[in-house]
């Protein structure tokens, strides 16, 4: 029965994508799109919570299942069905990705009123929706590994939405070619698999790795590290990550669906829908932390100096996915998933408040053009606040369990996990400092000189209506896990996560680092505070010329850029034209010149014995004479 | 006397009555008696031949000997004279000396069954010498046009000299042998076993020389472009067709023949002769500008191709070369009658350039000569294909691979200039001065006709044909 | 038993290297002819003189042959020679050099 | 029913009338012949039984039998796919045909088309060695003359390279094919040239070598592989677009199907010498074709050095040597015949339409074309292969397959899928995205006609994206026979070797060691009695 339903869950958002793709040159009326585009992921919601509840109301043992359409290929000993799982883990990702996913499209009913190709947009947010739902409900690898791609294709397509912007194709075209090299490692992930264990199912690949392919040895190592390298293009993580920041050109839903909320996680999840395998690989889960921890110091350093309000939160994104990653390489799985579910709440609230921000702005997005919009914008301040104080771990807000169970965690989890933790507490202050910078600055502080040309005007329900909800969830979000109290989520996510270490911090750690995260939190609000509201932005203005160097370098973002084109794409294709002007007309084309030179001398020399004299031909009977007589020695 | 000779004696005497009709006056009978009186005379002794298809007979006292070789020669000599007659009605050539043209090419074709059917060295001699003075004549038939009689003098001097090669070479094997009776001298040969003898090492390089350049193989071929592009064409269609098949006749006799048994002495000078012939020939005709003479080169490396059959020395190999000499009959036949239409036509008509747009004005021809091309190319299913791909296997399987080699990247190169004119027949379009200024006449029709279907019918009868071949091919080497 | 075979060789030998020499080396077509007419009659000494030493007469018979095949060489020869030389008034071989290439 | 030899013979028959009729009649005609070759080609798939590995459905006549040619044909479950791909491309191109015919000849040029789909099918059924290269080489003369006579600018030098650059390669073959067939007789003393009977011989390790570099040399020149490659440019960009689409999609499969017809199966031996070239001859034309497809400046030739790539890409996955990566091979010739088709037809819309062959001149007509935008992605998706595309079904086979064998051509090869994705996102983003170009986008917009084209190329290329099963299950009892011997010539584990690998002649009639002086075997039906 459920298992029916997840197809239903499937294929619904498939069906409006391809409805309204395919329903004429003609644009349809709006109303309509709106039904179909939200309506399908309103259904879609409906049914997963059903699936939730049912899996909710069984045993522990009894939350997962597999169901199974046909076999897509059988290829000898590896057989490849198309196939959904049902667990908790995907239930989870499933209740997000519809959830958080049908607030943000019908926020976009609003948000996308006035743009062109309204129809064009909700099919790709609809497409994208399957694609995140192929991506956690497959039951192998390669299913994985299509719904990985597609959801790429989607991410691609909502980013280069504005199609005529240069910039935006750019960014669309960058997104999609390093989502290309996740799905390469996932890819060769998986040939490592299939050649040492014959399957690609999830559960054969997780039953039978610990006995095959053994612990800490080489395999399990480089399948983890290949898998990672699926996991850090698309969760963006250092160096990989450049393309995210770019990613924010495409319309803010999309923004905060997929580059926040959803999509940019699943290397998140990917890790810890692997846990046995990362297990077996303690030196890849080690460097898995590791890049974690350094992407979210690096991203929130570029936080705090970025000018597009778009862009603070991107790379706000990086750094907090960063949280996640080094949570799923310590193996505390659980936190990581919590921290995701958190996470897609208040950034998708953050996102889409700072839609309404941009959509009474009529499309401004740098924030030294904004300004005290307090007063204008009260409910976006309210919503932005809740934000802020959940994403900087302030408690109660969600962002605080999150956080603090990661980072407590962390704390008693060896000795890497203590550097790690502390690594990432002082991301927590510089959190606290470039949300709260950001807040300051745009609903505080002195409007921008000349004031507004329109006066900023309040969205609509479509676009309220979500913000609250999102808001209310960040708010209260982190209480299904409080340490000390309950632990709801680590028993859900028990059947999923077949490997977990289960680490469990001390009391004295937990207060510990629960007072330590606190104060982290207001030292960043607090230092946010006192350059950019405490005299009215006054001090921001004279701080503006201090450390320049080091400025520069955040706004170069570390120089990744740069460096990368110089080192990766500037050798392949001058390696193309090589082979284009060089290779092409004289290598190959020489080759076939050359031979044409060759015949063409030889019928030269051909032309020239034959001067049309006599004597020449009687010279050629000798000659030929010779040759016979030569021949006739020579050959007995 | 016997019945043997028929189709010679058939022959002689319609070369003889040929001259007849030029005692009329200026009319009708003067005009069309010899072309009549030739195709009427050739097509009786072809029926005479066919007649004769069966065991050996002797005549003159077993100096000519009528087998299953013979007259598969006889029928390809007689098949090329026929299309030859038929393409030289309007020949500017013959105009005022008709009789003299028709009966000097039928007595040719004597001089080339002579060659076929020949019991001793003298007539190998002979029969070479009576095609070759009449072909020196018909080559310069046309006096008042300088090329022409420059090629036949060239001809006739060169030519003289590879007789007077090919006697002394003659003349060494009857020094060696003492008989100059073919059969004699295989006895002789294998009961001696003159394997390595001086004497007639010599003598077969000789004649191989002297052969080789009747033949045209190279390096004997310097003499060909410019005789073939010299002389009328038609006379060059039977030079590139019949007199070759006479020479390879000659090489079958001699060496296939009667000196099977030294085998080892003269398999690779004539390996060594092929490839050259492929190689010069392929490689000379591609850069020229006049079809006429690229055909020309053509001929050099398909006699190339034609002497792989000779060197392998085997049965399959000598069967393999009576078929492609059948198809490489009509296959070149085809290609010339477009010469002598375009010559005919225009101005500059054996130029490359003359073709262009020809094939859309004028589909018959165009179909015919594109086939005969490719199949000259050696594209399958043709029969071009299907005799190289014999010949290549004969080859190999005499151990003469290398030679298979050769002559297949031979091919390779051969495509690029046989494609050349057909591309320009059919993917050009034509120049406003091509137009037709003179009509080449209704011979030519049917000549192309019969060429075209000459190429399509050995190509799907390959399977009888081969048969025949067989046949003739045991005759010549089984006792 | 007369002259030994050898006696025959050498001077066929001869006669024959001569004529082809003349071939290659002469530039008027009348010697060309002449040349040619030596390199035969060569072969026919040899004919002549194998023919003695195996004691049979084919070669004979064979040598008048190519005395026939020779006449009428040479007069196909002349006449065309005559042609030319009405034609371009040349005797020189190498002035035929139309047909090249 | 004759099946096979009706396959071939209804397209040729129809194509010699076709050329006879006058434009109007032969347009229906050609249609008509097309449509019922592709259905005959699905009937075929109905006939198929595909737990066989062997030929089936088998049709023996004489025709040249002295020479050792017969009209030997079989269909086997490789040969399958690539006669349903033929028939459908073909009759896919006649529709087009029929739809839009050149101006001048006509007529002549559906002919020829169907006639160059019968000699492909032949090609594809043969079961003759002579067969098979007779149809090799007849294929190329209707490719000569609709590029010779219907192409652009530069068309000449164009089939003059392309005829002869392939001549080199096949006439080598011509000496391979004879001296196979006299070595064999020595071996088994069987003289012939059936494909099937001369499975198993047992050639020594020189001559295996020698024979299959004759035969792959003209196998990859007409792929076409790097550094053979130099006639593709030109032909693909000179062709008429429907020529281009049918050398791309069907003519490359002849190399490739050469190596699985022939290569494999006969030499084994030659094939494990030369395996590891082969690989990197593969690798480099992957990276090479699609470096150079980055950095080309015209529609097609992007879409022609991307072919280099894909069928680098095919060629790894058969000389790999391995059955999943096989089974991939296959998979993706079928892929990569409707991928490439659909990508020239959209290139051909566009270029036709627009005038501009650049891709600078273009740009931003995805505004007024969104149907063209939309199938124009489709395809390149499926062309750089994104995970669900029928494409990635077969790149993930060939490569998983590949991985157990040589793990580092996967490393490059993976280069290639990113490259992939770089060039056709150039294409298609320059082309439909960003400002406009000098063309707007209407001009250029699909019409009905090419609704019937795409469509069915789409469909298939889902099909296949999601069931590609349907596919592998007929063609793996063939891979496992075509790969066994070459498994065994490199010393395979057995568990990998899944087929009875030919011994060629039998055991039994082998001496047994301690036999008595084995006499030379007698030679049957042998045309050459030595004289």
């Amino acid at each position: 029965m459920i298992g029916s339903l997840a197809w239903v869950v499937l294929l619904l958002p498939l069906a409006g994508a391809l409805v309204l793709g395919f329903s004429g040159s003609a644009e349809p009326p709006k109303a309509l799109t709106r039904v179909a585009g939200v309506g399908t992921i309103a259904l879609s919601f409906a049914a997963t919570l059903v699936i939730f509840f049912t899996l909710l109301g069984r045993d522990a043992d009894d939350r997962a299942l597999t169901t199974t359409a046909w076999r897509w290929a059988e290829l000898g000993p590896l057989r490849i069905d198309l196939a959904l799982l049902l667990d908790p883990l995907s239930v989870l990702m499933m209740l997000v990705i519809t959830g958080v996913g049908m607030l943000i499209v019908a926020y976009s009913t609003e948000y996308m009123n006035h743009d062109r190709d309204y129809r064009r947009f909700f099919a790709e947010m609809d497409f994208f929706i399957f694609a995140m739902l192929l991506l956690v409900m497959a039951a192998n690898f390669v299913f994985l590994i299509i719904g990985w791609a597609l959801v790429g294709l989607a991410s691609y397509l909502l980013i280069g939405y504005y199609y005529d912007r240069p910039s935006a194709v750019a960014a669309a075209k960058k997104a999609f070619v390093i989502n290309v090299l996740g799905d390469v490692g996932l890819v060769l992930a998986a040939f490592v698999m299939a050649v040492k264990l014959d399957t690609l199912d999830y559960a054969g690949v997780f039953g039978l790795a610990p006995e095959k392919l053994g612990h800490g040895g080489l395999i399990p190592e480089l399948i983890a590290v290949l898998l990672f390298v699926g996991a850090a293009a698309k969760s963006a993580q250092v160096p990989l990550h450049t393309w995210l920041p770019d990613a924010m050109e495409g319309p803010t839903p999309v923004s905060a669906l997929i580059h926040a909320a959803t999509m940019v996680t699943a290397g998140v999840y990917l890790v810890v829908r692997c846990n046995v395998l990362y297990q077996l690989a303690p030196h890849a889960s080690e460097m898995v932390a590791i890049v974690g921890a350094v992407t979210l110091f690096i991203a929130a350093t570029i936080a705090t100096v970025q000018e597009d309000i778009k862009r603070v939160l991107a790379w706000s994104t990086v750094s907090q996915i960063g949280y996640m990653i080094m949570a799923a390489g310590l193996g505390l799985y659980t936190g990581a998933m919590f921290h995701f579910l958190t996470h897609a709440f208040f950034k998708a609230l953050l996102f889409l408040v700072a839609g309404v921000v941009i959509h009474a702005l009529v499309g401004e997005q740098g924030i030294d053009r904004m300004g005290g919009l307090k007063k204008y914008l009260p409910v976006a301040w309210a919503t932005t606040l809740v934000g802020c104080l959940a994403i900087s771990g302030v408690p109660p807000f969600a962002g605080f369990f999150s956080k603090d169970e990661i980072l407590a965690r962390a704390w008693d989890a060896g000795d890497l996990g203590k550097v790690l933790s502390i690594v990432g507490l002082v991301g927590a202050v510089l959190t606290a400092f470039y949300m709260f910078r950001m807040f300051f600055r745009v609903f505080h502080g002195p409007e921008p000189e000349g004031g507004y040309a329109h006066a900023p005007h309040p969205s609509g329900p479509a676009m309220t209506l979500p913000v609250i909800v999102l808001a209310v969830l960040s708010t209260v979000g982190g209480l299904i896990q409080v340490p000390t109290v309950n632990h709801w989520l680590d028993s859900w996510l028990d059947v999923s996560l077949m490997a977990d270490p289960a680490l469990e911090a001390s009391h004295a750690t937990e207060w510990r680092t629960m007072t330590m995260s606190v104060i982290a939190a207001a030292a960043g609000i607090g230092l946010a505070w006192f350059i950019f509201a405490a005299d009215g932005g006054r001090r921001r203005v004279q701080m503006a010329g201090a450390m320049p160097a080091l400025r520069r370098f955040l706004l170069d973002q570390w120089r990744f850029d740069p460096v990368i084109d110089d080192a990766v794409v500037a050798p392949g294709r001058d390696l193309g034209d090589a082979a284009y002007r060089g290779f092409e007309p004289y290598g190959s084309g020489g080759l076939v010149r050359g031979g044409v030179g060759v015949a063409t001398a030889a019928a030269r020399l051909v032309r020239a014995t034959q001067n049309g004299l006599v004597r020449m031909s009687a010279f050629g009977l000798v000659v030929g004479l010779i040759v016979v007589a030569a021949a006739m020695i020579l050959g007995r | 006397m016997n019945i043997a000779a028929l189709p010679m004696m058939i022959l002689i005497a319609t070369a003889v009555v040929a001259l007849v009709p030029s005692l009329a006056p200026p009319g009708r009978v003067r005009h069309l008696g010899p072309p009549l009186v030739s195709i009427v005379g050739l097509v009786a002794a072809a029926g005479m031949s066919v007649l004769l298809w069966g065991d050996r007979q002797y005549t003159f006292y077993g100096a000519f000997r009528t087998d299953r070789l013979t007259v598969l020669m006889t029928l390809i000599f007689i098949a090329s004279a026929l299309v030859t007659v038929l393409m030289s009605l309007r020949e500017p050539a013959t105009v005022d000396r008709r009789g003299e043209y028709y009966s000097l090419l039928v007595a040719a074709v004597v001089g080339m069954v002579l060659v076929a059917g020949t019991g001793d060295l003298i007539g190998v001699f002979l029969g070479i010498e009576i095609l070759s003075v009449a072909l020196y004549v018909l080559c310069a038939m046309e006096v008042w046009r300088a090329r022409s009689l420059e090629a036949g003098l060239k001809y006739l001097i060169v030519g003289a000299v590879g007789s007077a090669l090919l006697l002394y070479g003659l003349t060494f094997v009857f020094g060696a042998t003492g008989s100059v009776s073919l059969e004699e001298i295989s006895d002789i040969v294998r009961v001696r076993g003159l394997g390595g003898e001086p004497l007639l090492m010599g003598g077969m390089a000789l004649v191989i020389a002297g052969l080789g350049f009747k033949a045209s193989a190279a390096p004997f071929h310097m003499w060909v472009p410019d005789v073939y592009e010299g002389a009328p064409t038609p006379i060059t269609a039977f030079m590139a067709t019949a007199v070759k098949a006479a020479a390879i006749v000659a090489f079958l006799r001699v060496f296939s023949g009667a000196l099977i048994d030294v085998v080892d002495d003269w398999q690779m000078p004539l390996a060594v002769i092929a490839a050259l012939a492929i190689i010069a020939g392929n490689v000379g005709a591609l850069v020229q500008q006049s079809f006429k003479r690229m055909m020309a080169y053509s001929s050099i490396a398909q006699a190339g191709y034609l002497l792989i059959g000779v060197a392998t020395g085997t049965l399959l190999g000598v069967r393999s070369l009576l078929y492609y000499l059948i198809a490489y009959t009509a296959m070149t036949l085809g290609a010339f009658i477009l010469v002598a239409i375009r010559e005919r036509e225009v101005e500059d008509g054996q130029s490359i350039a003359s073709l262009a747009g020809y094939g859309r004005r004028s589909p018959l021809h165009g179909v015919v000569v594109t086939v005969c091309l490719f199949a000259l190319a050696g594209f399958p299913p043709l029969s071009g294909f299907i005799g190289k791909f014999m010949l290549f296997g004969a080859a190999v399987e005499a151990d003469l691979t290398w030679l298979a080699v050769v002559g297949a990247v031979g091919s390779a190169v051969s495509v690029a200039y046989y494609l050349r004119p057909i591309f320009v027949l059919w993917g050009e379009d034509p120049e406003p001065g091509n137009a037709r200024t003179f009509d080449p006449g209704d011979g030519l029709w049917v000549a192309s006709v019969l060429a075209g279907l000459g190429v399509v019918v050995t190509s799907i009868l390959a399977s009888p044909l081969l048969d025949y071949c067989r046949e003739a091919a045991q005759a010549l080497i089984a006792p | 038993m007369g002259i030994s075979l050898m006696y025959y060789l050498l001077v066929s030998g001869g006669l024959f290297a001569l004529g082809l020499a003349g071939v290659l080396i002469r530039r008027n077509m009348l010697l060309l002819l002449l040349a040619v007419e030596l390199m035969l009659n060569g072969a026919n000494v040899a004919l002549i003189g194998f023919s003695r030493h195996w004691d049979v007469t084919d070669g004979q018979i064979f040598a008048l042959v190519v005395m026939v095949v020779a006449a009428a060489e040479v007069v196909i020869g002349l006449g065309l020679i005559v042609a030319v030389y009405r034609q371009r008034i040349v005797l020189d071989v190498d002035e035929l050099d139309q047909l090249k290439g | 029913m004759p099946w096979l030899t009706l396959l071939i013979v209804v397209p040729l028959a129809a194509g010699i009338v076709a050329a006879l009729l006058p434009s109007a009649t032969a347009r229906l005609v050609a249609a008509v012949a097309g449509l019922v070759t592709a259905g005959l080609a699905v009937a075929v798939l109905f006939e198929f039984n595909r737990t066989v590995g062997t030929g089936q459905l088998t049709e023996h006549h004489g025709w040249a039998s002295e020479a050792g040619l017969e009209w030997t044909l079989r269909v086997d479950g490789i040969s399958l796919w690539l006669v349903l791909l033929t028939a459908g491309i073909f009759g896919l191109a006649l529709v087009a045909g029929f739809l839009h015919m050149p101006a001048r000849g006509g007529a002549q040029y559906l002919g020829l088309i169907l006639i160059a789909e019968g000699a492909l099918l032949g090609l594809f059924l043969a079961g003759n060695l002579l067969l098979f290269y007779v149809f090799w080489e007849s294929m190329l003369i209707p490719f000569y003359f609709l590029v010779g006579m219907w192409g652009s600018e530069g068309r000449r030098q164009a089939v003059m390279r392309f005829v002869v650059y392939t001549m080199v390669g096949s006439l080598i073959m011509l000496v391979g094919i004879v001296a196979t067939a006299f070595i064999a007789r020595d071996v088994t003393g069987q003289f012939t040239f059936d494909i099937q009977a001369l499975q198993g011989v047992a050639f020594s390790d020189t001559q295996s070598r020698w024979l299959f570099a004759a035969f792959a040399l003209a196998f990859v020149i007409k792929l076409p592989m790097w550094p053979f490659h130099a006639w593709l440019p030109d032909t693909y960009r000179t062709a008429p677009i429907v020529v281009t689409v049918l050398l791309a999609a069907v003519m490359s499969k002849a190399g490739v199907y050469g190596f699985l017809k022939i290569g494999l199966p006969l030499f084994p031996g030659g094939a494990a010498f030369f395996q590891n070239v082969l690989v990197l001859l593969s690798v480099v034309s992957i990276l090479y074709g699609s470096l150079v497809a980055w950095r080309a400046p015209t529609l097609r030739l992007v879409v022609a050095y991307s072919s280099i790539a894909h069928l680098g890409f095919i060629l790894l996955g058969i000389v790999t040597i391995d059955g999943q990566a096989l089974q991939g091979a296959v998979l993706q010739m079928v892929n990569h015949g409707l991928v490439v088709a659909s990508a020239f037809v959209i290139v051909g819309i566009i270029t036709q339409r627009s005038g501009r062959e650049k891709v600078a001149d273009l740009g931003g007509l995805a505004e007024g074309a969104p149907w063209l935008a939309g199938a124009f992605l489709f395809v390149t998706m499926a062309s750089l292969a994104i995970p669900g595309s029928n494409a990635f079904a077969g790149e993930f086979f060939i490569l998983i397959g590949t991985f157990r064998h040589h793990w580092w051509a996967v490393f490059l090869a993976c280069l290639g899928i990113i490259y992939a994705s770089v060039y056709m996102l150039r294409l298609f983003q320059r082309t439909m995205n960003g400002p406009r170009g000098q063309v707007s986008g209407s001009t250029v917009e699909m019409r009905p006609g090419d609704f019937v084209l795409l469509v069915p190329l789409v469909a298939a290329m889902l099909a296949i994206a999601l069931w590609p099963q349907g596919v592998l299950r007929t063609t793996g009892p063939t891979v496992d026979r075509v790969l066994a011997p070459a498994q065994v010539a490199l010393n395979r584990p057995a568990s990998q070797v899944r087929a009875r690998v030919p011994v060629n002649p039998p055991e039994e009639a082998l001496p047994l060691p301690g036999d008595p002086e084995p006499t030379a075997p007698t030679p049957q039906n042998t045309q050459v009695p030595t004289p």
